[in-house]
């Protein structure tokens, strides 16, 4: 499509949303088997599935740690996840993608309980729309905790951007091609910013709104997170809690 | 990695059950597990299909674009099929491009459709000799729960037969259903200890010498066929599994007819 | 060229073969010095060599078998073997089609007598001329024999395919452009099937003609194959013969 | 290999200082090491220009040569930024296509000037749909002294600015200045025990925990950003770099008006 | 790999041969080994040609194909020479892309064609700018016995000799052979222990220091040379081969004049 | 350009040298902090910087040669270096000049000091104006020299050709590129020639003097680098003129 003549009207969004609010958001926890953790992620057209192995052995050998785990993740996009048909295997946004990620997920990960192994954290998307490195962080840290990996907290992330001079919370499609700013976050659930990419244009003053307006999305998915591990493992998630 | 030491413990176990004519899933040697498809799935390509074999889990997604037609066929479009093995579908997978088994699986999934004549190539064609489509499967591995292969080939024909020539997109026209004239059907089969069995589950698989797909058409008749693995087989062996292959295959074509 | 109107008329095929009959074969054996040893065949028009390296040493070393060798073999098509030249270096179908011709070899091979060693068996074919992977199968198995590898039996290698709707036994280069069916078979003396390819259109009882066929044209080759060993190694041969 | 050992001795020393709010070379918090910018050092580039801030010493060169426009873009110019990190400029530098390090700080470099829109790309249009001018931007690092994200983004935009699109040379007239509207500065702080410094050295970047680059345009508004390593940042950290930056970004730019 | 350790072994009686001025085979030293060309050996090939030089045996392949010619020399037909040293050929070579000493070899045999203007270039025009013959000089090494170098070269000139450009496939006419208008040969020579002597055996290149290959042409004049190896040469030494290499290559040429 | 009417008038070349004058020449050595021995070296319109790490751990270990050093040599092209943008990587073009240049600097290293370990020579040409591997050389040979890595000589490099049927010394772009020969030689102070190649058209007469004249250009580089050499280091220059 090209660009709308306007992408908000009366502070109503072009997908019926308000400036502050998330798209659908579903959860499903533990849905591969060969995985020993997983989560299939949908955060409005994105269709993203997350699968974590480990901990286990390092190969290469040379990329073991001595006092640590080494935490690997990789991001990819199906050939057919978006509008023109990606090539596969990994390009440079895709290898910037996965290191900004396993920067936003390795300060909540025990790693030093588990020297000289690898945590694999593998995410997929199926279906891309916008926000695919948020939607990937949000499943792979459930999958982290489908998989038993010792964790500190959640993590949770969704992206701030601006649209029509206004700020809007969780971009879709459109906004994200014809927006003026986009600015990912993923932080713990007790506000500490793990990621944080920008492009675009903000204001000093746009940009600290903004950052608070990305910290109240990444709450609420938060306790989206909970609810769906509770749900799984209502029991054993007390003491994950705990730890928080 | 626990999955492959229970799969090391499973052989003996497999093995002599085997011998007493059971499966370890209690399946009769020619019943498929669970066979479960779903399309449009991925509304991102023009034909999309979730597969649920057992455990086997698969999503083929087809991309159709226009392109340059090859100077040989200068009239008919293009199919082409890729298949990963990511490293999310099973400890056992690495990252990295195709490895020899991702190439052969990709490769029997595209002869089957290609063989079995299944879309008529020429009906792609939009300007003879500069412009036809290119029809995309790409296959998508995420649960490797033994049987990639025909999940892998089930889903690329359901994928296909949902699919959608975006003659709008691209200033075509109306968009129109890929024209489809056929529906192969893969039936993989494995020799474990003399037995012939269908449709290896994982462990099964893994204690199996060889295999033996066969793709067959809705006449009955064969289109294509791979042997893979070092066990050799007998020609009895091979003609038993041939007239199974095309009895089953038309019991999973009925899935096809309900898309 | 173009399809010609009849590819068998009268019975007699557009190289004057009748429909069991096989193209010419021309065998030479340990025609290489570096290899351990070696094959030169020519089949129809095409023209293949051969070479054996092994047993000896893996490299890389976790490639090793701690219980057998492992056998490698290696396809690969000169630029200059095609009409079209060929960009050096593996494709998919090579890389398929060593595979599939690994397998075809490895069952009469005694890989337990050799633990942590490699078996290497190079393929390259000079010119093409429909059939290179079955004739690369026949030289590779003679190589095998010359490097004084230790067999079960010979492996012999050919196709059956279908061409205005009769069956006929090795296809040549229109026969394969413009048939209805091409099946690659390799097997034993004794007729275990080590590869079986097939694609086109064969009916059930089509497909148990043609596989009868190919037998009994492996059965002929492995004649040719035994003739050719055994003018070069008149003596060393009574012990491969007793062996099968 | 010795450097790297050192770098290992002085970490203690550099954390120890910090707690007292020094820096090892007793340069302010938010002060830059000595920055150099010579433009035009390579006659085959249309642009070029080497940097030495402390250090590190980075030569950029811009070529500039006539391409398709992308589909979705047919009335625009084309920017590829390219950053390598050759053996050469340090020990723990290796061979082969880049790594994740390298690609980052490229695309870094890329959206600084990509989002400042400082290049109006329009201008950049010879031939709408047909043919556009493609600015390539290629970083050379020959020597890591730390900070290599700021002195890769001063040498491309310094490079920029002197930089000519070679119109004589393809028969479009008189060589013209590459249209450049804003001067974006790119500013990397790192945190160290609490404490916020700018334009690490390389000493204290390999003890850095995180780092947090602004590049802001001369209005004073951001165009990007990037957060690089483990350590997390509160927001109260990350606002107070942003304020820091647009400073400090003012200061800099000073020194690309007299180029 | 028992022929490396024969190798080996082979080092100290062939040095101490060299001093009492014989060679291993017997051969003196400004002699080739045996030297048989066949040509047409590869009929999908537009010319062809099979050297064996002793225990060394190579097949070379000439493709030639329409194409588009470079920028800079719009009517000017091209050359691309490519060697692959298969691991079929010798128990030291390696699968993969080609490494350095195939590269060297194959750009030497290139040069050696290349810059002796065998080829006149410019009859391979077809259309100035838009199309023009590729000549794909495509060396396949079967068996290394020694000297490698010297029979590519041969075997690429043979083959360029009987090579026809296909211009009935393309309607452009009658084929016609490629315009050769010179016989280019390579000689190569080995220094070891002092000695210099021409066509290395495997064994004899094991040891050298250094080579030196000289291509001249019919006229006598030197048209390439490539030092490969360690060693270094003296001016003398170098001058000894250049006139050695002119005169055997004139022997050569003969060989050349009867296919 | 296209080619002029004559490169040389009245003895004089286009860059209004004579027939054996060298072009200018520029040497600043040790210019970079994190090597272990640099140079940057202009030698007419080419800009090199050469460095060298090591003796220093080989990586990979199966390069390690028991009883030497390995001497590890990497000529690269910065995409900017020339006319048309040069995509980044080696190309064959690259891996030949290594190769030839490491040939031409291993003669007067002294390799067995240093066994299992690795010398590594990084060439970086910024601007590129025909004899950038003989640029390369020169400059590497003295960041050799920087980085204490014992050497029985420094070595030298620079090309004679052949243009408008007149020999010359150090060929410029145009000289090379409309000129009818290019031998780029490389040899020790006492005359052992450690790099030869030679294009395009010498006889035999014209082939003897050139090699005559390019020793002359190299002694004066050679000239040239001991200075450069002894301005940074007078005192310890000392040594390796004793060695030489």
């Amino acid at each position: 499509m090209s660009k709308p003549e306007k992408l908000i009207e009366d502070g109503i969004r072009i997908d019926v949303r308000r400036a502050d609010a998330l798209r659908h958001i579903k959860i499903e926890v533990g849905v591969l088997n060969r995985a020993d953790g997983s989560c299939y992620f949908e955060f409005g057209g994105n269709k993203v599935m997350a699968a974590v192995y480990g901990p286990r052995e390092v190969h290469p050998r040379h990329m073991q740690k001595s006092n640590s785990a080494v935490v690997r993740y990789r991001y990819n996009m199906a050939s057919f996840s978006v509008e023109d048909r990606k090539r596969p295997g990994p390009d440079r946004r895709s290898i910037e993608v996965s290191k900004v990620s396993r920067e936003a997920l390795e300060p909540v990960i025990f790693q030093e309980y588990f020297p000289r192994s690898a945590i694999d954290i593998f995410v997929e998307i199926l279906q891309a729309d916008a926000g695919t490195r948020t939607a990937g962080i949000n499943a792979a840290s459930i999958a982290l905790a489908d998989a038993g990996i010792p964790m500190k907290s959640l993590i949770s992330a969704c992206a701030v951007g601006k649209v029509d001079d206004t700020l809007v919370l969780d971009l879709n499609k459109d906004e994200d091609n014809y927006g003026q700013a986009d600015m990912p976050i993923a932080m713990t659930p007790d506000g500490r910013i793990t990621l944080i990419q920008m492009d675009g244009h903000l204001t000093k003053d746009e940009f600290k709104e903004a950052i608070e307006m990305a910290k109240t999305g990444c709450l609420a998915i938060h306790e989206l997170q909970k609810a769906a591990l509770t749900e799984k493992y209502s029991a054993q998630m007390e003491g994950v809690n705990n730890e928080q | 990695m626990s999955n492959e030491i229970i799969a090391e413990l499973h052989k003996d176990y497999i093995y002599n059950l085997m011998v007493k004519q059971e499966r370890e899933d209690g399946r009769a040697f020619d019943q498929y597990r669970e066979l479960v498809i779903e399309t449009n799935v991925i509304n991102k390509a023009e034909g999309s299909a979730r597969v649920r074999l057992g455990d086997t889990h698969v999503v083929v997604g087809v991309k159709i674009q226009p392109g340059t037609p090859f100077p040989d066929t200068p009239d008919q479009g293009v199919i082409i099929t890729n298949l990963e093995l990511i490293p999310l579908a099973s400890p056992v997978f690495e990252s990295g491009p195709p490895r020899e088994d991702a190439i052969e699986l990709a490769r029997v999934v595209d002869r089957g459709i290609r063989e079995s004549q299944c879309i008529d190539l020429s009906k792609l064609c939009v300007t003879a000799g500069e412009k036809v489509w290119m029809v995309f499967i790409d296959v998508h591995v995420l649960d490797d729960g033994g049987n990639i292969m025909d999940a892998a080939s089930f889903g690329a024909v359901a994928a296909l037969l949902t699919a959608k020539l975006p003659n709008k997109r691209y200033d075509l026209g109306e968009d129109a259903p890929v024209p489809m004239r056929n529906v192969p059907v893969s039936v993989t089969a494995v020799e474990i200890g003399g037995s012939i069995m269908l449709d290896p589950s994982l462990n099964e698989e893994s204690i199996a010498g060889t295999k033996l797909t066969v793709t067959s058409n809705q006449e009955g008749d064969v289109s294509a066929m791979q042997k893979s693995g070092v066990q050799p087989l007998t020609t009895e062996q091979i003609n038993y599994i041939v007239d199974m292959a095309i009895e089953k295959a038309k019991e999973i074509r009925e899935k096809f007819l309900v898309i």
